[in-house]
C-alpha cells in the first residue's frame, strides 16, 4: 500500500518531520521574543531556545556551539565561507579551490569573487566522480585561501574524500570548506575527525524546515573570516540579523532526531536504494549509473535511462517525485554538469534522472516507483527514434556520442 | 516549467506513434534535430500520388514533453491534407495552438522542419520515379 | 483585566498572529515542496503559494510582484541594498549618504563599505531626530551613488520626510533606499507616492514569522544591484537559496491583515499610545519625549525617565516587557546613540525607555503599565542619590549635564 | 544580561536606602561614580568611635540594577563590623558573592570604592575632631 504522489525528491528538500513541527509551534505563538531582547522574558525565553539548539547542532556533527552561525540556508553559508575567508585575507589576488561538480551555491559565488579579481581553479573530476588528491595539491599555490569541496554531491551523491582532502589543505596551511548540505544529518560527519575548518549545512535537507541553516566555523577560524550581512553584532559578529527563532528551534530538533536516527536509518535506505537498482538493472536494458557506486551516499541513486529524456520521464511519471540533471525547470535547459563532468554526452546527462529516498521511504513505494519507471522508459523509448536507430541497444547501454545525424 | 492542458494531451496520449517503411515509394520521411538542444523528430507521410492527400502520417520523437507533443501534434494536423495545405502549418501555429512557452517554441520549429522533411522526402522520391517513368516512356 | 506580562516591545518584534500561523501550517507539513522543483507537484505546489504571498507583499507597498526579492529579514535586506549598489557601480571610491540615527543594520554595513574604501556621511539629526533636506542636498556629490534614509526609527519612532528625501535624490539622480522594517505594516507606505527605488522589510515586525525579509527593488533598479547571496539564480537572480516556503506564506498572510487591518488600527494605536505618555506626564515630574512628537509612528513612546537608569527600570517591570536605549543587553553598555544623536545627554540616553505597542494592544493594558511605571520609577527615583542632589527635578526634567562630581 | 537571584534579592528588596545627616560628627559619608558608566553610589555610615563599629548603614544609588544590588550588599556588608574589618572587603569578593557577570563587575568595583570613601570621609572628621581636641587640650 502506498500513498500517491511518492516523493523520491530528497536531495531537493524533505518533508517536515512532525515532530520537528511540535517543536516549533511553541515558538510559532505563546514565545515569539526576540532573543536579542535580554531583558524580559520574552527575550530570555527565546534565548535560551536557540542556544539548545545550537547545542543539538553542534553535537550533530562533532563541534562546540560556540561553533555555530546559524544562517538562513547552505546556499548563504556557502558564501559566508567563500566570500568571508576570501575578504578576510591579505593576499590580492588570492586563489580559490573548488571542484568542477560542486553546487551553484558555491560555483556561483566563486565566479562573483572571480569576477572581481580572485583566481579560481575548478578541480575536474574522473567518471566515478571523484577528484584526484594530486591534482589538488598541484593546484594549491602560495596564494590559495580556501579549498572548498562538498561532502556529498546533490546530483549524483558522490561522496569525496574529505578528510584526505582536508589534509593537504592543512599541509599547506590552507582553510578548507566543505559544503555538506546533502550529507548531515543523513551520514555521519564529525568536524573534528574529518578536519575541517568550514562547513555549511541546511535544515531542510534533514527533515527540518526551510530557510535555516548553519555555518560551522571551527574557533581559529573565526578571526579569519568576514561576514557579509552586517548589523548588530549577532552570531559572534558574523551573521547579523533577527534570529529566526521557530527555524532555529525546529533545526535543533530535526539535528536531534538526525543524531538518534541516522546510524539505524542508514542501512535501510541503502538497501532499499539497492532494491531500486537491481529493480532497474533486472528490467530494463540501456540503464547507467551516473558516478562511484561505492563513494555514494545511500540515498541516491542516479540514472540515465538511453534514449530518453529526463524532462519527459519526470512529466510522465506523474505521481512519482523526482527530479532530473536535464535542470529543464530553468529556462537555459542546459543538461547537468554534474553528470557532463563525468565525462557523458549531453544526451546521457539529458537522460539522467535522480532518486532521492529518505528515512521516510517505503519498500512498496520503491517497488511502485521501479514498476512505474519501467513502464514509461518503455512506453518513452516506443515512441523515441534513437532506439529504432541504435540497433542493439542492450549491449551499448547508453548512447554516448551525439547523434549528428544516422 | 507549466505545460498547457494541450501539450499534456498530446504527451500523455499521443497519436500515430509509430513508423512506415520508409523505403516505400509513397512515404516521405523528415527526421530533423533541434540545433543546440538535441532533441529529435521523425515524421512520415504517405501520400496518394493522383490527389496528393496525405493518407496516414506516424511519428516518433525524442526529447522533452513539449517536442514530443508537437511532434505528435502535427503528425495529427498533416493527416488527410493535401501536401499544399500541410505546408501552411507554420511553427507560430504549432506554438499557439499548443500553447508553448516562450523558451519552448523550439519545440515547434523541430516539428515544422518534420513536415517539411517529409514532403521533401516524398517530392524528391516521387519526382525521382517520375524522371525515370518519363525516361521509360521515351 | 490584564493577562501578565505585557507586551509592550513591538519596535522588537511582534507576535505571530493566529491567522498567520493557520496559513503557515499547511506548508509545515504536506506541502513541503521545494519551489524550484517545478517539474513536480510538490515543487509546483509550494511555487504558486509563494507567487501569492509575493503579490500579497507587493500589494501592501504598491509594488508590483516582480520588485519583492525575498531575503531572511530586513537587516539582509539592508546589506543587499547598500553594498549591491555600491558593487554594481563604476564609480571608485563611491559615496553613501546615511544618517546617524539609522539602524546597525545601516550603519554596520556602511561601515563595513568604508573599511573598503567607499565614502560614507553620516548626517545628523536635530533635537526631534529630523534630517534637514538642505544638509542632505549638501552631502551628495557627483560620486554618490546611494542615498539610504529609514522610514520610522526603531528607538524613538520618529519618521523622515521619505517622498522629499527621495525628491532630493531623484534630482541628482541617486538611488534612494529606505530602511522601511518599521513602518511597512504598521503605517501606510506605498512605494510609488513616496518614489523609493529600494525599501527594506521585515515579516516579524508586522506580526509575521522570523527569518523572512523582503527587498523592495524597483524594475529600474534591478540592473544596478549585485547579489550578495549567489547560488542557483533565485529571485531573479538577486538573493540565491531554497525559499522559506512556510516564512514567506506566513509573510504574504502578515500583509494582507496588514493591508486589511491597518488603516483602522491606526488611530486607536496612537490614541492608547497617547493616553500612555499623558498618564506619564500627569502622575510623574522628569519625563521627557525622544524625538518630535509630531512625525512619530504612532505605536511609539519614548521617554527618558530623569534620574534613574532605563536597565534598572526594565528589571523591575518584570510584568510589562519594554525596551532601552541604553542597550544593557549588549557587553559595551554604551547608552543609544539615537536618543544621544538628539543632542541628550549619556544620562539621558540611559534614562531611555521605549514603548512598542501594536494592534493587540488594549487599553487595560496601557492603564496597568502607566500604574506599574510610575511605581517603579517612584521607588528607584527614592534609591537614586541623583533625585537628592538636583534640587528641583520638577523643574529640570532631565539633567542634561554629567554629573562630574557635586 | 542574566542576573544571579543575589542580585534580583537585593535589586529587589534593596537593605538600608535612605540618608543620614553627612554634617553629623559620627557619620562618613561616599559617594562615588563608576568612570566611564556614569553610575553613581552613595555610602554613609554612623561609627561608634570608641570601638570602631559601624552601628549604621545607609545607601542610595543611581545606575543598572547590577550597581544597585551592589550598593545595598555593601551597606548590609559594613552593618556591625569594624571599620578595620570592613576595610577587607574586596571587590572580587563583592563580584563572587553577587555572583557578578564580567561585563558588571565594575559595579563591584563601584560599591568597593563606596566603602573605602565612606570611610576615609568618617576618618577625615575624626582625625579632624581629634586635632581640634588635642588643640583644646593644650
Ligand atoms: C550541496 C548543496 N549545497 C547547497 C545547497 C543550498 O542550500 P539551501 O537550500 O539551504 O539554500 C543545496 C540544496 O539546495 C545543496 O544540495
Ligand atoms: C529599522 C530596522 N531595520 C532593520 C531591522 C532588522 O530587521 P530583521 O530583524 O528582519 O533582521 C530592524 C529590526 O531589528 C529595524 O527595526
Amino acid at each position: 500500500m502506498v500513498t500517491l504522489p511518492i516523493y523520491m525528491d530528497s536531495h531537493a528538500t524533505t518533508r517536515l518531520d512532525p515532530r520537528v513541527l511540535d517543536a516549533m509551534l511553541p515558538y510559532l505563538s505563546e514565545h515569539f521574543g526576540n532573543p536579542a531582547s535580554r531583558t524580559h522574558a520574552f527575550g530570555r525565553k527565546a534565548a535560551a531556545a536557540v542556544d539548545a539548539a545550537r547545542c543539538e547542532v553542534a553535537a550533530l556533527i562533532g563541534a562546540r556551539s560556540a561553533e555555530i552561525v546559524f544562517t538562513s540556508g547552505a546556499t548563504e553559508s556557502n558564501n559566508l565561507a567563500i566570500k568571508g575567508i576570501v575578504a578576510a585575507s591579505d593576499l590580492r589576488p588570492c586563489h580559490v579551490v573548488t571542484v568542477i561538480t560542486e553546487h551553484r551555491a558555491v560555483l556561483d559565488p566563486c565566479r562573483q569573487l572571480e569576477s572581481n579579481g580572485c583566481d579560481v581553479t575548478r578541480l575536474p573530476v574522473g567518471p566515478d566522480g571523484l577528484i584526484d588528491l594530486d591534482e589538488l595539491a598541484r593546484a594549491i599555490t602560495p596564494r590559495t585561501v580556501l579549498v572548498s569541496v562538498m561532502v556529498a554531491n546533490n546530483e549524483i551523491g558522490v561522496c569525496q574524500p574529505i578528510a584526505a582532502i582536508a589534509e593537504v589543505a592543512a599541509a599547506r596551511g590552507v582553510m578548507f570548506h566543505t559544503d555538506a548540505a546533502q550529507a548531515v544529518g543523513r551520514v555521519p560527519v564529525d568536524v573534528d575527525r574529518l578536519r575541517v575548518d568550514l562547513a555549511s549545512i541546511s535544515a531542510h535537507k534533514m527533515h527540518g524546515p526551510k530557510g535555516v541553516g548553519a555555518l560551522y566555523v571551527r574557533r581559529q577560524a573565526q578571526a579569519r573570516l568576514t561576514s557579509i550581512i552586517d548589523g548588530g553584532g549577532h552570531e559572534h559578529g558574523l551573521r547579523s540579523g533577527t534570529l529566526n527563532v521557530p527555524g532555529i528551534v525546529g533545526f535543533g530538533k530535526a539535528a536531534a532526531l538526525a543524531s538518534a536516527e541516522t546510524n539505524g536509518a542508514l542501512s535501510r535506505i541503502a538497501s532499499l536504494r539497492d532494491r531500486l537498482w537491481a529493480g532497474f538493472q533486472t528490467r530494463l536494458t540501456g540503464v547507467h549509473l551516473n558516478g562511484s557506486f561505492k563513494h555514494r551516499v545511500p540515498h541516491n541513486l542516479n540514472v540515465s535511462f538511453a534514449h530518453i529524456d529526463g524532462q519527459a520521464l519526470l512529466t510522465a511519471l506523474d505521481d512519482v517525485a523526482v527530479s532530473s540533471g536535464s535542470a529543464c525547470a530553468s529556462a537555459t535547459d542546459e543538461p547537468s554538469y554534474v553528470v557532463q563532468a563525468l565525462g557523458a554526452s549531453k544526451q546521457r546527462a539529458r537522460a539522467s534522472v535522480r532518486f532521492g529516498l529518505d528515512r521516510e521511504t517505503t519498500e512498496a513505494e520503491v517497488d511502485y516507483v521501479i514498476d512505474k519507471v519501467v513502464r514509461v522508459v518503455t512506453r518513452l523509448r516506443d515512441l523515441s527514434p534513437l532506439s529504432d536507430e541504435l540497433s542493439e541497444v542492450g549491449r551499448d547501454p547508453v548512447v554516448e556520442k551525439q547523434l549528428g545525424g544516422r | 516549467m507549466v505545460q498547457s492542458s494541450q501539450v499534456n494531451d498530446y504527451f500523455r496520449h499521443p497519436r500515430h506513434v509509430g513508423s512506415i517503411p520508409a523505403d516505400a515509394a509513397d512515404v516521405g520521411t523528415g527526421r530533423v534535430e533541434s540545433p543546440g538542444h538535441g532533441d529529435v523528430a521523425r515524421l512520415q507521410v504517405r501520400v496518394e500520388e493522383a490527389t496528393g492527400v496525405i493518407q496516414e502520417a506516424r511519428f516518433k520523437a525524442y526529447g522533452c514533453s513539449f517536442a514530443i507533443a508537437s511532434a505528435s501534434f502535427v503528425a495529427d494536423q498533416v493527416m488527410g491534407r493535401t501536401l499544399v495545405s500541410a505546408l501552411t502549418i507554420t511553427a507560430d501555429e504549432i506554438g499557439e495552438k499548443l500553447s508553448l512557452p516562450a523558451t519552448k517554441q523550439y519545440c515547434a520549429q523541430l516539428a515544422y522542419d518534420a513536415i517539411r522533411a517529409a514532403i521533401a522526402d516524398y517530392e524528391t522520391k516521387r519526382d525521382a520515379k517520375a524522371h525515370l517513368t518519363t525516361e521509360d516512356e521515351r
